[in-house]
């Protein structure tokens, strides 16, 4: 594999989004050219991922000095480098943002017809995958960073596309906002490891870890410090308890958006950072508090799911859910089954959002599944591929969810039976809330509005073939790559870049199998006993429901403690008590200092000639004093 | 004569300048003032010059004075524009720019 | 005794004095239009950075005129940052003077004036070399500032710019003529070897601080820096950039030419001052800014910061010091033409957007703005990978090394300082609803085209510095 | 000593002798029919009576400038004509040539000048 293949991948993304961002005006009337271009660049990328992954998989590779593009900056004693590191999980990673990529490029130009931001979409588009490229193939945390923003930019950018929408602005506004604290720690736990380390690249980062070979800045726990600061850096960007709150609201964008970024690529950016760090966070120990934070955001995720009635939000709430999955596989040890099902995931959740954007399509931009029903006579695909995506993610045996997760649930079982628990009941809960989607939507009687339903159709082919090819994958990948559980073809080609799984895995792997598989089907068959033929009451009736239905009122929560206090500038005492709330009323007041100085400062700027050359002769005096008298 | 006899009338031009500057409100009466300092820089020169036996300090003086002229030139343009708008070359009363 | 002038040595400045003639005379025939006289100024200063980049690459050094005039790299380094300047500030010009035909010619006419002036201060071996560059540069920049004759706010920053700026002067000239009774010369080389520890006479220390007071002035050093922000919001805004840019880059090349070369004996005694004023400018320049409310007097404020971190360069008096202030020199042109090229950009059909709550929205109604704006503020600010934060990082590097820690945490803390007013306008606007729907005028397409060069050097040279650095430091005094 | 100012004290004698004879003649031969007009005092036109601070047309200002532009490039030929001797013998011509194109610039700048109207009175 040469440097060149991975900066032809790199850059492609890229010039697509100068081609759409420059050139904008002159697309303007070409609609279609510009969306081809922009699917092309990334398809150009995907391109160079298979030949990179079949290079990995013949056993190249590229770490260390021979990864190394150029040397960035040099200081006295340590030096950045721009450089790649390709090994299996990078090429996993780039397989599924570029073909999953491509395909929701592909849609998009059917989805966002006649938008009159257009080009600007593309664009914005072609910039996230060319940041995501960035950030899983660079072989330093600096690398990562820089990706890591650059995605969360995009985000936000796409988050807010529709900014005549209040709503847009504002979710745009909660994604950036709580995106900066996970950031934050990312950050310090980028310096606490340049501090410990000198250096931030993962090659020389993890062997002297592995030695031992380190500066113990907080004594013994320097690596935990480090990794628990990362892992907040993760929690921000993949939406976990405490800071999932923006992902829900980020539904605003388009909704290819969510699929790509806030379902299939970035918000697995967390998980796999922690995957590539896997040496740290073996070493420090901290992985059952990223698997216990992760079991809990399955848990309460997909507690809050089994309440809504908006579409994209019950499949953003799963994708919370499900990341929390992902967090507890790479958290119990099991990173290679953390990253099958990311991989997974990527491709029955994107094939959900873009069927939900099917049906969005066709009614009219309606998102209150109530008002829907019986929409599998007109939109037989978009029915089929949505029932893909869900038997998957519920879970039912042999689709690719079933695999993925029961590895997890398998490996969590050997650290903490407690977690297995949960995360089992998280299992049966997911299988219901999919299934009662699916019964509301697709089958009874027709809810739909007289005039919507006069238009009720299938989507044109440029959306539904990408359907169609994601539900191939949706349903069989799973099989191909995961049989035989933790001797799988997945966990044979990732098996050197992982540390070996600390706790082997026990019991029967069977009847793991077994037991998942009846969760699942019970959580179909309760949904179906209760959804068939009934819609959800328009308010909810009892407290829990309520309670649930209102997402445990965490957004009022959040802001009676968080957001009002700041704004009112009150103290509220649990505020007081957060050492946050400390250091933060220093920052805002040496902030307001500072303001208050520049602000009387301005006034010695009289806008009178005379003064500015009393100013310059009051200088040189005091400067000629200085001479006279000081020296 | 001593060189410091020349050099301390050029420093006292000079200060002459400085506080011509200050105190006038005139832009007229200051850029005024402010030639006043490039000629006592100018008699500094040719004192230094005629001291040291040479000729660049005399040559240096031409140069000043090209500079001078062309410095009125353009500042006197530039007055006139503002007196224009504002029928007044008072310091004092253009200070529209500020903060 | 024969003259010899080798004329491939003043090729650039010649390039530049054919063109300035003949944008003089196409500017006498009303018959020609004006937008040529523009675009011939891009030619010629293209020209001229062709060569200069040529002579550059070739190490080419020599003296002319009795060693009055010297280029090496040095020289040439900086003529390349002036003429980038100087394409830039025609590029955002073109579409800025708009239809008005007639008042085009002297305009060009004085950019490429001032132009000569700089590259006549970076070549000036001879203090009188030094002091007709400076005069050149400063006479054409205040008639540049009081451009627009109709409007009081322009003729105005003309007077405060001339007025404060011939004060300046004085007290520069009075101390080359204090220097030339201290030395006993004007010649740099000739200084430099007249000057022993022992011979240090009072009238070298007032002249080398008087030429302090002249150079701080020019490049808005605190306590001198009164006039950049009522010029900067006075002047026409393309001026205002080229104000910023070259001449700051052509202060300072004299400044280091006569400090290094000249003074270097002396360095016990302006080493500290330098440090003091260095302190001083970030902090007076980023504390204001941060009160402001008009875009064009924050980004001079904010100028006036970053010849404090110039500075701190210049106090590191190394070779590492020197290599750095060039190309945070370089670098910094580039954006801050690119930051004011952006206000430029954001023009309403009521005239330009200036304060900055008028930017509220803009990031998503007018992304290309947007983008363009957020990445030169991010690249002022100092964020990596944009040039700013290269920069930064190499000038805070050679302090470090020269063993002045303590300016580096000033700088670094004013940094920080520097980034909240920097965000606020990204913030703004990103983050802020438009109280007013504006009418935007449609972008013109040379301003955008200068706007995209600006960006790709600021990218670039955050990307890949090294090809830019190896050149820089083959090209130290 | 004293003798060598003599040549000076002969012009400064030369100069007034001249003059009061011409004034005398004019004195003696003109004829005079004064009239209100003539007898006022030339002064370009301005009334040379009242407040020296009242105002006058820019238009002086503008010529005023020129006039000094031009006027002090003068100063560089006095030197120049005083070496041309010198270096006659070798390199005259490129000295010439020189000042050739020193004159011709500022000419051209004359022209500029006259062609934007800076001559016109009106």
């Amino acid at each position: 594999m040469s440097l060149g293949l991975i900066v032809v991948l790199l850059i492609s993304p890229f010039a697509g989004f100068l081609i759409n961002g420059l050139f904008g005006k002159w697309l303007k009337g070409k609609e279609k050219l510009s969306g081809w271009i922009s699917a092309l660049a990334v398809f150009v990328s995907f391109a160079c991922s298979i030949i990179a992954f079949t290079s990995v998989r013949g056993g190249g590779g590229m770490s260390g000095d021979e990864g190394i593009l150029y040397e960035w900056i040099k200081g006295e004693s340590f030096a950045f480098n721009i450089g790649f590191h390709v090994d299996a999980l990078t090429t996993v990673m780039l397989l599924v943002i570029t073909g999953v990529g491509f395909i929701i490029h592909v849609y998009s130009i059917g989805y966002m017809h006649g938008d009159s931001g257009y080009t600007r979409y593309f664009a914005y588009l072609n910039l996230f995958v060319f940041a995501m490229l960035i950030l899983v193939l660079g072989n330093n945390y600096l690398m990562m960073f820089v990706g890591w923003e650059g995605v969360g930019l995009c985000s936000y950018l796409l988050i807010g596309f529709w900014y005549e929408k209040q709503s847009a602005t504002d979710a745009g506004k909660k994604a950036f906002i709580v995106n900066r604290i996970g950031d934050f720690g990312f950050l310090l736990g980028m310096f606490t490891l340049f501090a410990a380390f000198g250096s931030l690249d993962f090659t020389t980062i993890f062997d002297s870890a592995d030695a031992g070979n380190f500066q113990q800045i907080f004594g013994a726990s320097t690596l935990v410090i480090a990794t628990l600061l990362l892992f907040v850096g993760a929690v921000g960007k993949s939406a976990q308890i405490p800071l999932y709150v923006w992902l829900p609201d980020a539904m605003e964008g388009p909704t290819p958006v969510s699929a790509l970024i806030h379902a299939a690529t970035m918000v697995t950016a967390g998980v796999y950072m922690i995957a590539r760090s896997a040496v740290l966070y073996e070493l420090a120990e901290t992985g059952e508090v990223v698997a216990w934070i992760g079991v809990l955001t399955a848990f309460f995720a997909a507690t809050i799911a089994l309440a809504q009635n908006d579409i994209k939000r019950i499949l953003a709430y799963s994708t919370v859910s499900q990341l929390g999955y992902m967090f507890v596989g790479v958290g119990v040890g099991a990173y290679a089954s953390g990253i099958f099902h990311l991989v997974t995931h990527a491709f029955f959740k994107g094939l959900m959002f873009l069927t939900a954007g099917s049906v969005m399509h066709a009614m009219a931009n309606e998102l209150d599944m109530r008002k829907m029903g019986g929409l599998r006579a007109k939109m037989p695909i978009t029915h089929w591929t949505f029932l893909v995506g869900a038997m998957a993610i519920a879970g039912v045996p042999f689709l690719s969810g079933f695999w993925s997760k029961d590895e997890i649930l398998h490996s969590a079982w050997a650290i903490s039976p407690v977690i297995y628990g949960i995360g089992l009941i998280t299992a049966f809960l997911t299988a219901f809330y999919m299934f009662r989607l699916i019964f509301v939507t697709f089958y009874g009687e027709s809810r739909v509005e007289s005039g919507v339903a006069s238009h009720l159709h299938e989507s044109p082919p440029v959306m539904w073939v990408p359907l169609a090819i994601l539900a191939i994958p949706s349903a069989l990948i799973g099989l191909l790559l995961g049989w035989g559980g933790h001797n799988s073809w997945f966990h044979h080609f990732t098996e050197h870049v992982f540390p070996k799984a600390h706790g082997e895995a026990s019991g029967n792997m069977l009847v793991f199998m077994g037991i998942s598989s009846v969760v699942g089907l019970a959580g179909i068959a309760f949904a179906w006993i209760r959804y068939r033929e009934r819609v959800p009451a328009a308010e909810p009736t009892h407290a829990l429901h309520k309670l649930v239905a209102n997402k445990y009122y965490i957004d009022e929560v959040y802001n009676a403690v968080i957001v009002q206090p700041i704004k009112n500038g009150s103290h509220y005492l649990l505020w007081r008590i957060l050492d946050t709330g400390i250091i933060d009323g220093i920052v805002n007041g040496v902030a307001a200092a500072i303001r208050l100085i520049g602000g009387t400062l301005r006034r010695l700027q009289t806008g009178l000639v005379q003064a500015y050359i009393v100013s310059m002769v009051v200088g040189i005096v005091l400067f000629l004093a200085y001479y006279l008298f000081v020296r | 004569m001593g060189l410091e006899y020349y050099l301390i009338l050029s420093a006292l031009l000079f200060t002459t300048g400085v506080i011509g500057v200050l105190i006038r409100r005139n832009a007229i009466i200051i850029f005024m003032c402010i030639e006043l300092m490039l000629n006592a820089a100018n008699l500094a020169f040719v004192a230094i010059s005629r001291h040291l036996g040479e000729t660049t300090g005399q040559v240096f003086v031409f140069f000043v004075m090209t500079v001078a002229a062309a410095e009125v030139a353009i500042g006197l343009a530039i007055i006139v524009s503002v007196f224009k708008h504002r029928q007044t070359v008072n310091v004092d009363e253009v200070n529209s720019l500020k903060g | 005794m024969p003259i010899e002038i080798n004329w491939q040595l003043l090729m650039p400045e010649l390039v530049i004095a054919l063109t300035l003639i003949i944008v003089l005379i196409f500017d006498m025939f009303d018959s020609i239009s004006k937008t040529i006289l523009g675009w011939l100024t891009i030619v010629g200063a293209g020209i001229a950075l062709w060569v200069s980049i040529q002579m550059q690459q070739a190490g080419t050094v020599g003296t002319q005129f009795n060693d009055m005039f010297k280029v090496d790299s040095f020289s040439l380094f900086f003529n390349i940052i002036f003429l980038i300047s100087t394409i830039l500030v025609a590029l955002i010009s073109l579409s800025y003077l708009g239809k008005d035909d007639r008042k085009q010619g002297p305009y060009y006419l004085l950019i490429l004036l001032a132009t000569l002036g700089m590259m006549l201060m970076a070549a000036g071996n001879e203090l009188i070399v030094v002091f007709l560059g400076l005069e050149l540069m400063s006479l054409s920049l205040y008639v540049l500032a009081g451009y627009f004759r109709d409007n009081p706010v322009s003729s105005e920053a003309g007077m405060k710019y001339l007025l404060l700026g011939a004060f300046a002067s004085a007290f520069f000239l009075y101390g080359i003529a204090l220097i030339y009774g201290g030395a006993g010369t004007t010649s740099i080389p000739g200084i430099a070897s007249n000057l022993t520890a022992e011979s240090q006479s009072p009238l070298l220390l007032g002249g080398m601080f008087l030429l302090i007071v002249g150079f701080g002035f020019k490049v808005a050093i605190v306590p001198f820096h009164q006039w950049a922000p009522d010029v900067y919001e006075g002047a026409p805004t393309t001026i205002a950039a080229f104000i910023s840019a070259g001449p700051k880059a052509a202060g300072f090349a004299a400044f280091l030419r006569i400090f290094m070369e000249a003074l270097p004996a002396m360095q016990s005694q302006w080493g500290d001052v330098i440090i003091l004023l260095a302190m001083l400018t970030m902090t007076v320049g980023n504390v204001i800014a941060i009160a402001q409310t008009n875009i064009k007097r924050m980004l001079a404020y904010s100028s006036i910061a970053h010849a404090g971190y110039v500075l701190i360069g210049l106090a590191a008096a190394n070779n590492e010091g020197i290599s750095s202030v060039m190309l945070y020199l370089l670098v910094y042109c580039v954006m801050n033409i690119g930051a004011f090229g952006a206000v430029i950009l954001a023009k309403t059909t009521d005239g330009e957007c200036l304060t900055i709550s008028d930017y509220a929205g803009l990031g998503f109604r007018k992304p290309l703005l947007g983008l363009f704006m957020t990445l030169m503020l991010l690249s002022l600010a100092g964020f990596p990978p944009t040039a700013g934060f290269v920069g930064k990082f190499y000038i805070f590097k050679s302090a470090v090394q020269a063993g002045h820690t303590w300016l580096v945490i000033i700088g670094a803390i004013n940094t920080a300082i520097s980034a909240f007013y920097y965000l606020r306008v990204v913030v703004t606007m990103y983050m802020r609803e438009p109280e007013e729907e504006l009418e935007f005028s449609p972008y013109p397409s040379t301003l955008v085209v200068g706007l995209i060069l600006a960006v790709i050097g600021v990218l670039f040279i955050g990307i890949l510095p090294s090809l830019l650095l190896n050149s820089v430091q083959n090209s130290v005094l | 000593m004293l003798i060598d100012y003599l040549p000076i004290l002969l012009l400064g004698l030369f100069a007034v002798l001249f003059a009061g004879i011409n004034l005398a003649l004019t004195h003696i031969l003109g004829p005079k029919r004064p009239t209100r007009a003539k007898l006022s005092v030339y002064e370009s036109g301005v009334q040379p009576v009242g407040d020296a601070r009242q105002r006058f047309t820019i238009r002086f200002d503008l010529i005023a400038m020129l006039f000094i532009i031009f006027d002090i490039e003068v100063v560089f030929l006095y030197p120049w004509a005083v070496v041309f001797r010198k270096f006659s013998e070798t390199s005259g011509l490129f000295i010439l040539v020189e000042m050739l194109v020193f004159i011709g610039i500022l000419f051209l700048g004359y022209i500029y000048a006259w062609k934007k109207g800076g001559l016109t009175w009106d």
